[in-house]
């Protein structure tokens, strides 16, 4: 048998797509390194999970739809008992330690390329998100660690606010499934087009 | 018209699915009687309704809601499987 | 007649000069003013014909509740019709062109039917064209629809961008004039957070119209003030040229915001128009009033105006709207506008008054400016072709009076305009009082000013104040106290004037319809009395402008006719948009290619490079075949794809068949409720084909399940059910059985798959994964299922087969599907690897008997699709009950066979319905249809699958395929639906 | 007086003074032998057929309101009859025949207008699946074409062939399909049956029902009692809140449905067009405005009104397929109240308590069958038998399982 080994290069969700508005009102850059994975607590493990969790992630689960971070590891949640879990740098590699780390307690599946996610800041971010999210995105409402399971644009979404950038701009990351990617870009570089797009971190 | 999600909050109503009245129950499989009624039969009534909605675009749950079909007024809405979270969409509100 | 325009005043920019054109007269105005009162400042009355009877018409109002002034603005792709004159801003080289004439605004062939106006009266089309009956269709229908419509709507493409977008506040005002901008300021400062909208390009209401003076400044002075105000304030949004259109349930309201509609043409990247979905905690209702005309003859002449209008034009825009203009009032605000013409210099002829009474101030005031004034005396009549030259007037002794005039200006009293307050189904209430219609409580929303039958200035402030303020508290600000500031005395004083008995000519009471009091006493007289059968049978309040100036004179009269007072009769209700909104504003981003999203695999841009041809599947994009260079026909690929898979390899993705991840401790029994066959006896490392019904007992999809890890299973469903299917679990797991421990979750998304088939499979896969898994038949038999570590990821192997050939399916991370896709490619080149579409794996599946999306209808049972034996009597699952009913069961249903044409050159076409031979054509003998059709490259001649009552027991007999629409009528024979390999052999080596 | 051109004309001359109320407004006597509740299109039709073919006129339309205040007053006015199953087409197709030769009948100009109805198909699936309907059609005699693209562009070339998200493959075309002035159905119907000696009562609502020796004998209403051996139901979207009076569950949810009109504008869109992978669908009146409308809003609703998701949706609709819409505004919006079966198809049928007639399950198509409804409807209360072209609207199908599902979703009424 011949033994041929084929180079597999990934490709990114938001690989290529155009920026028809240059401009620096919104600043986007595509999240592909992100390892990402459903967290589903099994049935009435909730309280033991939220225990692990604190234990092995130094996470403090908050209830409702809140974003729960540290050390490069994050946990949003997206309904009750239902988590997506974030792991920087980590790829497809975070779900086997997430199984690891909690398979007991909780039914874990790989989303890393399943969702896809674009993080958005940038002075207009807001106005231009607003036009697709039908979220109360204002500052005191929608604080940081907020999450949103939403639609935009007809796009089911997740959308939630990271602390602000340096220069006090909110930032947002928001996912969408991967095939959806570019129905979604069209849709939000539309919107933000108005007050000009630069993307961060391309290639 | 816009329901109070236990765990999203307010959205739109649009983010959600329905399916009527949420007082039918599966009846036993040992009533198969049972079966013709609660798949086809409805009080339909004009005023208030427990009724099941689906947050597809949202968490997924779904919902126990009380609402007044004449006016679309909404009285409560719960997760269907946890009536521990029961929310008074008037107290949110206010 | 000209020179219209003041030599100063008003909030135009006179060192801004723009030119437009009017049917193709160039004009000039300024910014600032409308199309409307750069017209009346260039002289021009005549601007429209109205619909019926083709009268011409002037400019009635100032206001978006004109109902005469409508043009077509724009031309080509940009041709707005029916646009109100009195709304539109002007910009530089506007193009404006009058509508419903034919072939000029000045000589019109349709204002023949004036003269037919004595038949054209209410309803005379239900009496009449009924005879001869073919005559309708080719005579009288083809003739009115000729007359039908008022503008011409462009039939390009709009080429302007529409967005849409969300706001949320505390309060929402609604409505910018004294009383808005009053709540505005006091819920603002109180810190709540703020949205104000005007519909008007300027804040201000009437405020802009008249003369006042609110604590020292002029009124326009002190909206200046307070718009700044507002806008320095974080939490406030002002939003002007914004109508709110509608309110909806859950405090929620629909705007639109004519972002560029006064600029020639959009900036880049700017929408025309933006709508807005504003979810408001409090709101407060400051819509003012509407002014009402006067019901007499001829009061639809151009140069008959409402006072305000006239007021409005003066003060706002420069414009003096005749040189010497009667004023016709029933109240005192007519007098105001009298004072203030006066004022300004302009000749006012005269003021009739319908009141033999009136306040001595006015009296005095009349004395002062030496206005010639009758009290107790009417407007009877007009004269003048294209414009007022003379109104006849009836004094109170009864002596007729005729008075040289080039305008009127007609005051009927105000109406609140309430629009708003009724959307969510508030009845409006009478006041007898005031004469008015007044909004109801609606719960969530505190009404201020005119719009509340509070028609003084310092009314307005006060309660707009007082609105804002609760607004506020109510949603946890603290109002700090408002201090009212001083406004001078208004007079406000109506008599109610329904109609003007005895006039001549045409009284109009619905200017856009044409709709005169006769018609009303006519409709009356005919049992029209109900208020809403009046409206249907005269379509009184049914036009562009929903009857703004037309709808209480109009049941006023009827009250008149039937004897009832204004209460008994009643209102007709207001309907969202509160003026009309276009459909671009609904649509936003979503139209062309953007209709809908698309959802595109992870070989998508592979598969367009190879130059696939797409097919829609949900909202999926999928290949539906490959055509090669010098294929010129899709059945030749299509044919050339299968036959490559039978004979050796193809690839196809099937990656948008849905995939759901069940896992939990009760997972198998859950499945075990939700399929009809049995799933807990699935082995770790195996795939079982299952069948879902709904409760209803009919099919609802199908697809496999495999057992990937103890507790953890995969599902699959077909692509267009994949949503429906999730919702349906999620319902079995949270509704019906939430006592179970099973968690789901999609994974469509996560995974690339694709389908390998076809003899040589096992030996591209071989070459593929290099060792990574072991896919010998023994290793990995039939229906087997593995996860496997290849190269740096996780993926997953399925031997499942469609096309019934030798077949895996490989699953990778999406992100490697691309490069999964060209890897597949490659490692296939020495078998002649070729890539198949949607079309061969349907064809390949009707060569198997496979049932996809045709026979999964919705309308099949597992039996009519010969899968009843896999009901399992052993366990209770969903639809088992129903499925049950002696309809479902009934032995002369349609069931599933397959089709052979008799003459095997023939083609089948789907949709053929069957009839047993010599039966006669009719719906009692349909013997059932064909789902699905394929040309067999395999057997050389088409094949279908087909739904034939008591279809099993029938086998070998001839039907006739009757297709009138298309082929005709085919001699079909009755098959087994397996065509194809019936053994199952190659599927298993 | 008869209507005509002639009347018309005298009529002119003396200033219309002497026409008289095109039905008697009539107050309740104490009993009738046919109740019929409803004074929308179905329940006056009823009456006309009873007066006129069965020669049954004592017999009252109740109506709560004002006649033709329910669906009959606010539908889309589309006639047709291109339905797919054998339980529906020879009723639709007898409701056609009874639109073609109403004005005569009625001697009204219900300005029935025959200018097509065409239904857009976007796949090859789709097409299939019309091609199937329309073979079904011309086996009963009706009219059907299958067209292509090229065909359909020739019928609305201002339709979207070339940028679509959806692109039009083609449609089925019934001819014979089209609209009918749904406000002069119900006068029409009215003065005929009144003419004929039926009362017509309006504002006058039914509250309850008065049993006598185990069977319905009569109804409590908001004007008193009134008796009657027969009470038929035709009251659309408020069955279920009438039936519930009487202890009897149906398989109906009543659903709000919303519809559009424009503003006026010159004659464009040539007859009834459906756009098959959105929910839009669209005719133009003698008026000239836009009339439209969409899917249903979903959940249920006894409220004539709906929200602006639907909006949204329909419009997004409509410049998909007419992309010249984009500057034509919307005039009006409204709702209507239906009467949403569990099959999608309607009940014509007894009920089990003897002496309550049932006619029902219209749906958001019920103003095509008002002829046929009516006629049918009469046919029952006279002969207490069903009609043969109504055959299959039986109340007991549910519970037997020969559905009427043209759209196979089963029995949830909001995807009907
Ligand atoms: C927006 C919309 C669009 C539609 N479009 C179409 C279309 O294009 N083509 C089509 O074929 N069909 C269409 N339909 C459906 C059609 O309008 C209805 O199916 C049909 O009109 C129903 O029959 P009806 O006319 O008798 O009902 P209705 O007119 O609703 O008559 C029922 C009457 O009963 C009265 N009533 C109710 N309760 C009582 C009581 N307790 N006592 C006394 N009276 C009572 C009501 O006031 C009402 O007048 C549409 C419906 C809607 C809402
Ligand atoms: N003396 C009289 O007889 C008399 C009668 C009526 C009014 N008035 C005067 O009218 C004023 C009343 O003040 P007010 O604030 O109540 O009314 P207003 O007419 O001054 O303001 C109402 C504002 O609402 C806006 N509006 C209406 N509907 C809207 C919508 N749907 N969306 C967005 N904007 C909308 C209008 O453009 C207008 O600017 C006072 O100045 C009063 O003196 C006097
Ligand atoms: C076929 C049809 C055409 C209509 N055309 C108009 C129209 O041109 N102008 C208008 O104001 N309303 C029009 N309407 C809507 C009615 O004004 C009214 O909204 C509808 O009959 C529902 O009644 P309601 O709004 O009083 O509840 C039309 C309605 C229908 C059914
Ligand atoms: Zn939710």
């Amino acid at each position: 048998m011949a033994h041929s080994q084929i180079e597999l290069t990934p490709r990114a969700a938001f690989a290529d797509l155009p920026i028809t508005a240059p401009g620096s009102g919104v600043v986007v850059q595509e999240r592909d390194e992100l390892g990402i994975a459903s967290v589903l607590a099994r049935r009435g493990q909730h309280e033991a999970l939220t225990k692990r969790v604190r234990e092995r992630f130094g996470i403090e689960l908050s209830p409702g739809p809140r974003r729960s971070a540290a050390g490069g590891c994050a946990f949003i949640a997206t309904g009750p008992g239902a988590w997506i879990v974030t792991v920087e740098r980590a790829s497809n590699g975070c779900v086997t330690s997430l199984t690891d780390a909690l398979g007991d307690l909780a039914a874990i599946s790989d989303q890393s390329d399943g969702q896809a996610v674009l993080r958005v800041s940038g002075p207009k971010a807001r106005e231009a998100l607003c036009k697709i999210v039908p979220i109360d995105l204002h500052p005191r409402i929608f604080r940081s660690g907020a999450v949103a399971a939403t639609v935009a644009a007809h796009v089911g979404a997740t959308l939630w606010r990271l602390d602000d950038d340096p220069s006090g701009h909110a930032v947002f990351e928001i996912a969408v499934f991967r095939s959806l990617a570019e129905s979604f870009w069209r849709a939000l570089s539309e919107s933000a087009a108005e007050f000009g797009v630069r993307m961060n971190g391309r290639g | 018209m816009r329901i109070q999600c236990p765990f999203c909050g307010e959205r739109d109503s649009s983010e959600f699915t329905y399916l009527g009245d949420a007082t039918v129950r599966r009846p036993d499989p040992s009533a198969p009687e049972q079966y013709f009624e609660a798949v086809y039969l409805r009080d339909n009534p004009a005023g208030r309704h427990e009724e099941l909605w689906y947050h597809g675009f949202g968490c997924r749950s779904w919902l126990r809601v009380t609402r007044d079909t004449r006016t679309h007024e909404i009285f409560t809405v719960e997760m269907y499987n946890d009536a521990t979270t029961e929310t008074n969409q008037e107290a949110a509100r206010a | 007649m000209s020179g219209h325009r003041l030599g100063k005043g008003g909030l135009i920019d006179r060192q801004r000069a723009l030119t437009f054109q009017f049917d193709g007269r160039r004009f000039t105005g300024h910014a600032g003013d409308t199309v409307a009162s750069a017209l009346l400042a260039n002289g021009v009355q005549l601007v429209g014909r109205s619909f019926k009877y083709h009268r011409p018409r002037g400019i009635l109002t100032a206001g978006s509740e004109e109902p005469n002034a409508l043009v077509e603005l724009r031309t080509g792709a940009r041709r707005e019709p029916n646009t109100r004159a009195t709304v539109a801003e002007l910009f530089d080289g506007l193009e404006a062109t009058s509508q419903n004439r034919w072939p000029s605004l000045g000589f019109d062939v349709g204002a023949i039917n004036s003269l037919l106006s004595p038949i054209f009266v209410a309803g005379f089309y239900y009496k009449t064209f009924m005879w001869p009956a073919a005559f309708w269709e080719k005579v009288y229908e083809p003739l009115i629809r000729k007359a039908a419509g008022l503008g011409r709507a462009s039939e390009q493409s709009d080429p302007d961008i529409y967005e849409k977008a969300h706001a949320f506040c505390d309060v929402l005002v609604i409505g910018g004039g004294a009383a808005g901008l009053a709540a505005a300021l006091s819920a603002a400062r109180a810190g709540a957070r703020v949205i104000l909208c005007d519909e008007d390009f300027v804040l201000g209401g009437r405020l802009n119209g008249d003369r006042r003076e609110i604590g020292g400044c002029s009124g326009v002075e002190w909206t200046q003030r307070a718009a700044a105000e507002l806008e320095s304030l974080p939490d406030v949004r002002v939003m002007r040229r914004t109508t709110v259109f509608g309110a909806y349930d859950g405090n929620t309201f629909g705007a639109v915001e004519r972002v560029s509609d006064h600029l020639p043409t959009p900036s880049p990247h700017q929408p025309r128009q933006r709508l807005w979905k504003i979810v408001a905690r409090r709101i407060v209702l400051a819509t003012g009033a509407i002014e009402r005309p006067l019901v007499f003859g001829d009061n639809d002449r151009p140069g008959v105006m409402m006072s305000s209008a006239a007021r409005t034009y003066l003060h706002r825009f420069g414009v003096a709207v005749g040189h010497s203009p009667v004023v016709f009032t029933s109240t005192d605000d007519g007098w105001v506008t009298a004072f203030d013409l006066a004022r300004a210099g302009i000749a006012v002829r005269a003021v009739i008054d319908t009141r033999t009474k009136i306040s001595a101030s006015l009296l005095s005031g009349a004395k002062q400016t030496g206005i010639y004034t009758l009290l107790g005396a009417q407007v009877v009549a007009t004269q003048g072709s294209h414009g007022l030259t003379r109104v006849t007037v009836r004094k109170h002794d009864g002596g007729m009076e005729n008075l040289k005039a080039d305008a009127l200006c007609m005051s009927g009293g105000w109406n609140p305009n309430i629009a708003l307050s009724t959307h969510l189904g508030g009845r409006p209430r009478w006041s007898d009082e005031l004469s008015v219609f007044l909004p109801s409580e609606l719960r969530g929303t505190i009404v201020a000013g005119a719009a509340r039958g509070s028609f003084t200035l310092a009314a307005a402030l006060r309660e707009g104040a007082a609105a804002g303020a609760e607004a506020a508290q109510s949603t946890g600000h603290d109002a700090p106290a408002w201090s009212a500031p001083t406004v001078d005395d208004e007079l406000s004083g109506v008599t109610p004037c329904w109609r003007i008995a005895d006039s001549r000519g045409k009284a109009f009471v619905d200017f856009q319809n044409d709709v005169t009091a006769d018609d009303v006493t006519l409709a009356a007289r005919e049992g029209f009395t109900s208020v809403e059968h009046l409206k249907r049978y005269t379509t009184l309040g049914m036009g562009t402008d929903q009857g703004r100036t037309s709808n209480v004179n109009g049941l006023a009269l009827l009250a008149a006719a039937t004897g009832r007072t204004i209460p008994e009769v009643g209102t007709t209700v207001f309907r969202p948009p509160y003026t009309p909104v276009s459909f671009g504003a609904f649509v936003g981003h979503h139209r062309g290619k953007d209709f809908r999203p698309t959802r595109l695999t992870a070989s998508h841009r592979w598969a367009a490079e190879r130059g696939a041809t797409f097919v829609e599947a949900a909202q999926w994009l999928r290949a539906q075949w490959f055509a090669e260079p010098g294929e010129t026909d899709w059945l030749q690929t299509v044919n050339r794809e299968v036959k490559s898979v039978r004979s050796s390899v193809g690839v196809c993705d099937v990656s948008t068949l849905g995939k759901i991840d069940i896992q939990g401790k009760d997972a198998a029994t859950f499945l075990d409720r939700v399929y009809i066959n049995m799933i807990s006896t699935l082995p770790v490392g195996k795939t079982r084909y299952g069948i879902m019904l709904r409760e209803d007992g009919f099919v609802m999809d199908d697809g496999t399940t495999a057992h990937i890890a103890p507790g953890h299973y995969v599902m699959s469903t077909t692509t267009v059910n994949a949503g429906k299917v999730m919702q349906h679990l999620e319902h079995a797991r949270q509704v019906t059985w939430p006592e179970l421990d099973v968690q789901i979750v999609s994974i469509t998304e996560q995974w690339a798959q694709y389908s390998i088939a076809g003899p040589n499979s096992r030996r591209l896969l071989e070459r593929l994964l290099g060792g990574a898994i072991d896919v010998s038949n023994e290793a990995f038999p039939y229906l087997a299922c593995a996860e496997f570590q290849w190269q740096s990821m996780r993926a997953r192997l399925f031997r499942v087969s469609f096309s019934g050939e030798l077949a895996f399916e490989l699953a990778v991370p999406a992100r490697y599907g691309d490069a999964t896709i060209r890897a597949l490619m490659t490692a296939g080149q020495e078998w002649g690897v070729v890539p198949y579409g949607l079309e061969a794996l349907g064809v390949m599946r009707i060569e198997k008997g496979h049932v996809a999306g045709n026979e999964l209808n919705g309308m099949t049972t597992a039996a009519d699709l010969g899968l009843g034996r896999m009901m399992s009597t052993k366990k209770d699952f969903i639809g088992r009950v129903l499925a049950g009913r002696p309809g479902l069961v009934d032995a002369n249903r349609p069931a599933l066979v397959g089709l052979k044409p008799v003459d095997r050159s023939k083609r089948l076409f789907a949709g053929a319905h069957f009839l047993s031979s010599g039966a006669t054509v009719a719906l009692n003998n349909d013997q059932g249809y064909l789902t699905s059709v394929a040309f067999s490259p395999m057997l050389d001649h088409w094949i279908g699958l087909g739904l034939l009552a008591r279809g099993q027991a029938r086998v070998g007999e001839r039907l006739r395929a009757y297709d009138p629409l298309r082929s005709g009528e085919i001699e079909v024979e009755v098959v087994s639906p397996v065509f194809f390999d019936p053994e199952g052999a190659r599927l298993k080596g | 007086m008869r209507y005509s051109i002639f009347s018309l004309m005298r009529q002119a001359l003396r200033g219309h003074r002497d026409w008289t109320p095109a039905w008697r407004d009539a107050v309740p006597k104490p009993a009738y032998d046919v109740i019929i509740v409803g004074g929308g299109g179905h329940g006056l039709a009823t009456a006309h057929y009873l007066s006129k073919v069965h020669g049954i006129t004592r017999v009252a339309v109740l109506e709560k309101g004002w006649i033709g205040s329910g669906n009959a007053g606010r539908n889309t006015t589309i006639i047709r009859s291109n339905y797919l199953l054998s339980g529906n087409v020879p009723f639709y197709e007898f409701s056609m025949r009874l639109w073609e030769g109403l004005e005569q009948d009625l001697n009204y100009n219900a300005m029935v207008s025959q200018r097509g109805i065409l239904n857009l198909y976007h796949s090859d699936a789709q097409r299939d699946a019309y091609a199937r309907r329309g073979n079904a059609m011309r086996m009963h005699g009706i009219d059907a074409e299958l067209l292509d693209a090229n065909a359909v562009r020739r019928i609305a070339p201002f339709m979207d062939f070339d940028n679509a998200r959806f692109p039009i493959q083609g449609g089925l075309l019934q001819r014979r399909g089209g609209t009918a002035r749904h406000d002069a159905v119900v006068w029409g119907y009215a003065r005929a049956a009144s003419d004929r000696g039926v009362d017509i009562i309006q504002n006058c609502e039914v509250t309850g029902f008065i049993r006598e020796a185990g069977r319905i004998a009569g109804v409590t209403t908001s004007r008193g009692e009134i008796k009657a051996a027969k009470i038929g139901l035709a009251v659309a979207g408020n069955t279920s809140r009438l039936t519930n009076l009487a202890g009897l569950r149906l398989p109906i949810e009543s659903h709000v449905l919303q519809a559009f009109v424009s503003e006026s504008i010159k004659p464009r869109i040539p007859g009834v067009i459906t756009f098959g992978a959105g929910h839009f669908y669209v005719s133009q009146s003698d008026k000239g405005g836009l009339v439209f409308g969409g899917d249903i809003d979903g959940y249920n609703s006894y409220a004539q009104r709906g929200n602006l998701p639907t909006v949204e949706d329909v419009c997004e609709g409509g410049m998909a397929v007419i992309p010249s819409l984009g500057r034509v505004r919307v005039l009006r919006s409204w709702g209507g109240v239906m009467d949403m079966s569990m099959d999608g198809s309607p009940i014509i049928d007894r009920t089990p308590l003897s002496g309550l007639y049932l006619n029902t399950g219209w749906c958001y198509g019920g103003f095509k069958a008002t002829p046929a409804s009516g006629w049918c409807f009469a046919h029952l209360l006279a002969r207490d038998e069903l009609h043969e072209v109504g055959r299959d609207y039986r109340l007991d199908r549910f519970a037997i399982g020969h559905l009427i599902d043209e759209k196979g979703v089963g029995a949830q009424p909001n995807l009907h």
